[in-house]
């Protein structure tokens, strides 16, 4: 079955008509967070209540990706009236229908006026708590897969690659490496076979962004990735997604299969030549896999070990391949470039750090949950404004962006606008998003033990600094948190992190030290502290005993 | 010229670096013009001098009296020497470090004792054990020297050969702290 | 393809009952999706996983027979990857999320504990074989955090003394 | 047969372009598809290195063949590096030297290399190379793990003590012989080689018992059972020629 674009356009007519038939439309969430506390639970309380009433055609139940304030799950949102709810138990359910269309339930209101809701622009979260993620025709409703007729039927390769290099697009994985170029090499290479991956191996602790968006709007993922396969001559994707993201993987599933039903994956989609497959793969418990070449070793079948580059994936990738690699979010972005075109999504965000970036707060902050911001907005207002500061009036003490290959950004900074290269400038990295807020509880010689630990545990092992190095930064972390450090410790620490970033194989390898870099740079009192006096200055460390 | 004033020490070694020392043969009677002798197994004096000029150190620091003792050693010395493997890498005293000093205890002085103490009834126990209560504790670990201390000079070998003994001798005598790049290795 | 096992032959490990096809069925059929293509080594070891519980050492070999990998390798790949385990399973599974955010809200405490009172480190089960203790890098619960999964039910705001009352309860068989 | 991207069979219709370029200030001519380590050989400049042996396929993973190229930040393994016109290579500046002392310093503490009592002891690889390097002692501290020794095999035996994990056992045993009896267990600082399902190697059902494995293991890891420390000498000089005859040219070169 093939797809035009009147079918298209009646499809999201027909969806449309059928929500617009609801008096009220109430969205629980069933991203991993909320389902967590038992939103699954409630959606369903929820429906038999509406049945017992008898208010099936006049309210509808519906379960939607997430709303993005995940720390006061279960969320739900009147679609109709846009109040959101926050904490809701199947308890609440009859007081909630009862107030359709009258005054809220006081008790359960969550303020959809403040600055959490307002700051955000959302672009790839559009249409997260919103749509169901398990129907492809509420996407469609949305402009759905307009982007990808647009292109195959209107646009040549060349002028789709135009646009999203215009648009000034760069890699949301983490090291931000200009998307349209990396599109251009992998169309130039000669080659009668190319692949498309989208890296959905979202290791980094404390980033959940990744997810969210494929438990929240699949099929954004999979167009983008179309596109991406009709600008670069590929007709086979792979998304690489984590075993330990099951619901992101039941959805992202059905989404294919769906997807494949309806025409807009599989051979001459829009009646094209166009012709475009994806495959799910799973991760297995690697961080290491989120580097490209390990990745690509993973989805061979063999140990995610990285290899040398060059030559780059782009030219030599999946079974010798020519392949491109993109994150979740870089894919994400790329329908909405299409439709409104590069210069729209060049106009938001900084000079050098296009559009928005999703990112996932967590840590001692108020407002855990999900972001999407414009680039260029100063930390600051993130952690406080958007974010609501630190929880308990306790004071704020640093920023960890970047996950294990990041560093810890201090107060001194937090008037810095967040882009790819004031990141880099402090000595972290924007990373995949997972922004983690330490109070002044936390410890920032801990802190670093505790990255350092998570790469060695991820060290592939097969090239010596890294294998060896993280391990032995490991012990001197140990030896000062623990109370049996020697002043010559920090010279040796500095000089093994020095080591390991000239001359480690990979990336992770190579970014490893920056977590004890950036916290011996910002926070070396610790650390002398620690050494010097047997003491822990945050408290945190029970092992280090003050002598007496 | 006054005589360079020389001490030598093991910790936790076998002697065979000062045997390699004393294969330097007919070298040591010119030696002996130049350098005196302070403190050592070779020599016959029981404290460890106030100050030496060099001293070399055999063996890893393995036990509660080697700790003690070498940072002693370090203060009173002009120029540490790191003499051999054992005192460079901990080498064979290092070989225990696999295992806990509990098991490494048992396996010498109860399973491997080829005879039992008198007075225990013929009981090999680790409270017959004679060992435990009259040397000094078993570190965890046996370490390098210059995990301890800061060391000047270090001349690996196991032993390090004659002639490298010779050039670093020679080198220090002529005021110049020697290179012992290429001139040995660990192990041979 | 280049890599040929010279024994064990392709017939299914000896160990298994009736009982089994069952889960054996389900590894052939991970196996015949991808038409017994070596690079398919890690999907089926998913599903091998899945079905058994762990990854046992007759399903190994039948697993390298079938997809032809040698042996070593498929041991490689096995031990490469976290989300894999050789041993069997305890009756229950508790899992401690060390993400980040779970990290900072104290589940470094919760391990330590686990430890000490109850004698388990990731990746072991207690004698009786009752629970298995594993970690995970991040369960994305992080406005839950602590958080953990008590026999696949997600449980957030953790303290040590929830923890091991629930894991006590487990090992005198309190059905509560 | 898989090869590296950047080494091409020569052909007519596709010759390897010939090019000049530096290495230490010295003008050299190369193929385009030669490694700049195998460059600097042809023209005796030695760049240390221990994963690397002629006749298998390269790993880039000892990085002790790292070396600066003039204009590029990162240093880059030589094994697996291959030169451009009028490239400027540099091999032996104070940065590389010293990175690749640190490296090697840090091989030492892994395991447990006792040399004294070791039966590679004179014709060890990491041993030549703490000379060459100028290595006296290690500044890090020593891990001292517990490994076993495997000696289940009849003519053979593994000491993990002193493995380096350089993979040329596993290289070799699938590229030359073609068994892929060895392995690597585990990932991280605990990697382990093995055999077959991680069994005693002497129950291996996979080992023809061809012995590669000990002749190009570099330290005494893999050992001849019953012979003394002067007769352990290794026999490498096949492996170029094995390697061509048997139409291997880089398999794993990704590994």
């Amino acid at each position: 079955m093939t797809l035009n674009s009147e079918d298209l356009h009646q499809i999201a007519k027909i969806e449309k008509d059928k929500q617009d038939g609801f008096q009220h439309r109430i969205h629980v969430c069933v991203a991993a967070g909320c389902l967590s506390c038992g939103s699954g639970v409630l959606m369903d309380a929820l429906g038999k209540e509406v049945n017992r009433r008898g208010l099936d055609n006049w309210c509808q139940i519906k379960g939607v990706g997430c709303l993005g304030l995940c720390a006061e799950g279960p969320l739900i949102s009147l679609a109709t009236s846009g109040t959101y709810y926050q904490g809701v138990k199947v308890s609440d359910v009859s007081d909630i229908l009862d107030a359709l269309g009258g005054n809220p339930v006081g008790r359960l209101l969550c303020p959809a006026d403040t600055a959490f809701f307002k700051r955000q622009v959302r672009i790839v979260t559009e249409n997260c708590g919103r749509i169901d993620p398990e129907r492809i025709e509420e996407y469609i409703a949305e402009s759905g897969y307009e982007s990808l007729y647009l292109a195959l039927t209107q646009m040549t390769p060349p002028e789709v690659i135009e646009q999203v290099t215009r648009s000034g697009l760069r890699g949301r994985g983490g090291a931000g490496y200009p998307t349209g170029l990396k599109w251009t090499t992998v169309s130039k290479a000669i080659s009668s076979t190319k692949f498309i991956i989208c890296n959905a191996d979202e290791g980094d602790p404390g980033a959940f962004m990744d997810r969210s968006v494929l438990e929240s709007d699949p099929h954004r993922v999979i167009e983008g990735m179309a596109i991406a396969g009709y600008a670069t001559g590929a007709s086979q994707g792979y998304i690489y997604v984590r075993a330990e993201y099951p619901l992101a993987v039941k959805r992202v599933r059905l989404a294919l299969a769906q997807a494949e039903r309806l025409g807009v994956l599989g051979n001459n989609i829009f009646n094209t030549h166009f012709n475009f497959t994806i495959k799910v793969r799973l991760g297995a418990g690697a961080f290491v896999c989120g580097e490209e070449t390990a990745l690509i070793a993973s989805i061979e079948g063999r140990m995610g070990r990285p290899r040398p580059r060059p030559p780059f994936p782009a030219e030599f990738g999946l079974w010798e391949h020519p392949t491109l690699i993109n994150n979740v979010e870089t894919f994400a972005n790329v329908p909405p470039i299409i439709r409104k075109g590069g210069k729209w999504f060049a106009g938001i965000g900084t000079e050098k750090s296009k559009g928005t970036k999703v990112f996932a707060l967590a840590g001692k902050i108020v407002n855990t949950g999900l972001i999407e911001i414009p680039m260029g907005t100063p930390l600051r207002d993130i952690v406080f404004a958007i974010g609501g500061g630190i929880p308990g009036g306790k004071g704020f003490k640093a920023v960890q962006t970047g996950g294990p290959s990041g560093g810890c950004i201090p107060e001194q900074f937090l008037d810095m606008p967040v882009d790819y290269d004031s990141l880099l400038q402090v000595g972290s990295i924007m990373g995949s998003g997972g922004m983690i807020v330490m109070d002044e509880t936390s410890c920032m010689v801990d802190v670093a033990k505790f990255f350092m630990e998570f790469c060695m545990s991820e060290s592939c092992g097969k090239c010596a600094p890294c294998r060896v190095g993280t391990r032995q930064i490991y012990d001197i972390l140990c030896r000062i948190t623990g109370n049996q450090s020697t002043p010559e410790d920090l010279a040796m620490l500095e000089d093994l992190c020095d080591l390991m970033k000239n001359t480690s194989l990979c990336g992770l390898g190579q970014s490893a030290p920056n977590p004890v870099l950036t916290t011996l740079k910002y926070f070396r009192d610790e650390y002398l502290s620690h050494i010097h006096d047997r003491t822990c200055l945050a408290g945190a460390c029970k092992t280090v005993v003050e002598v007496s | 010229m006054a005589k360079i004033r020389l001490a030598t020490t093991w910790l936790d070694g076998c002697s065979g670096c000062h045997m390699s020392f004393l294969d330097i043969d007919e070298l040591l009677i010119g030696l002996a013009e130049k350098v005196e002798i302070l403190f050592g197994p070779l020599v016959d004096y029981k404290e460890f001098p106030e100050h030496a000029d060099v001293t070399l150190v055999e063996g890893a620091v393995s036990n509660e009296a080697d700790k003690k003792n070498i940072v002693m050693i370090r203060a009173r010395s002009g120029i540490l020497v790191s003499f051999g493997d054992c005192a460079i890498t901990a080498n064979v005293p290092g070989m225990r470090n696999r295992y806990p000093v509990g098991e490494v205890m048992k396996r010498a002085y109860v399973e491997n004792a080829d005879s039992v103490p008198a007075g225990n009834g013929g009981v090999r126990s680790e409270a017959a054990g004679v060992a435990f209560q009259t040397v000094p504790p078993l570190c965890q670990k046996a370490r390098p020297v210059h995990e301890f201390v800061p060391v000047d000079v270090f001349l690996p070998g196991c032993p390090p050969p004659p002639e490298a003994i010779t050039f670093l001798l020679t080198e220090l005598l002529a005021g110049r702290i020697p290179d012992m790049t290429g001139r040995t290795r660990f192990g041979a | 393809m280049k890599e040929q096992v010279p024994n064990p032959g392709n017939t299914p490990p000896a160990s298994s009952k009736p009982a089994e096809d069952h889960r054996l069925r389900m590894v052939n059929r991970t196996m015949q999706l991808y038409r017994n293509q070596s690079h398919a080594l890690i999907e089926t070891l998913h599903t091998v996983q899945e079905s058994f519980g762990f990854l046992e050492e007759g399903v190994l070999k039948y697993v390298a027979a079938t997809l032809r990998v040698p042996l070593s390798r498929v041991y490689a790949v096995a031990t490469f990857y976290h989300s894999f385990t050789l041993k069997p399973p305890g009756e229950h599974t508790c899992v401690i999320c060390r993400g980040t955010a779970c990290y900072i809200g104290g589940s470094g405490e919760i391990l330590d504990d686990i430890r000490e009172k109850v004698g388990i480190v990731s990746g072991e089960t207690t004698p009786d074989g009752q629970v298995s203790l594993l970690v995970a890098r991040c369960l994305g619960s992080c406005g839950l955090a602590p958080a953990g999964v008590f026999d696949g039910e997600v449980t957030g705001k953790l303290s040590p003394e929830v923890v091991l009352e629930k894991i006590g309860r487990w090992q005198t068989h309190d059905p509560q | 047969m898989k090869q590296h991207p950047q080494k091409k069979v020569r052909t007519d219709l596709n010759p390897s372009r010939l090019l000049t370029f530096k290495i230490d200030e010295r003008d050299v001519s190369a193929h385009e598809d030669e490694s700049i380590l195998t460059v600097a050989r042809q023209n005796g400049i030695s760049i240390p290195t221990l994963c690397h042996l002629d006749g298998l396929s390269e790993r880039g993973a000892c990085r002790l063949c790292i070396i600066e190229v003039k204009g590029v930040a990162k240093l880059l393994p030589s094994c697996v590096t291959f030169p451009r016109q009028d490239m400027e290579v540099i091999t032996n500046s104070e940065r590389v030297v010293t990175y690749r002392k640190k490296i090697l310093e840090l091989l030492f503490t892994e395991r447990n290399h006792v040399c004294s009592v070791c039966v590679s002891n004179g014709h060890c690889e990491l041993q030549n190379l703490a000379v060459e390097l100028g290595v006296t002692h290690v500044r890090y501290p020593y891990l001292y793990p517990r490994h076993a020794v495997d000696a289940s095999h009849s003519r053979f035996s593994i000491d993990h003590n002193r493995c380096v994990l350089c993979l040329r056992c596993v290289r070799v045993c699938d590229e030359i012989e073609g068994a892929h009896t060895w392995d690597i267990m585990g990932r991280g600082i605990t990697s382990q080689v093995i055999t077959d399902l991680n069994q005693p190697w002497g129950t291996s059902e996979t080992c023809t018992g061809c012995g590669k494995c000990v002749q190009v293991c570099p330290t005494g890891a893999l050992s001849e059972k019953g012979k003394s420390v002067a007769e352990m000498i290794k026999r490498r000089q096949f492996l170029p020629y094995l390697q061509m005859m048997r139409g291997r040219q880089d398999d794993s070169w990704q590994k």
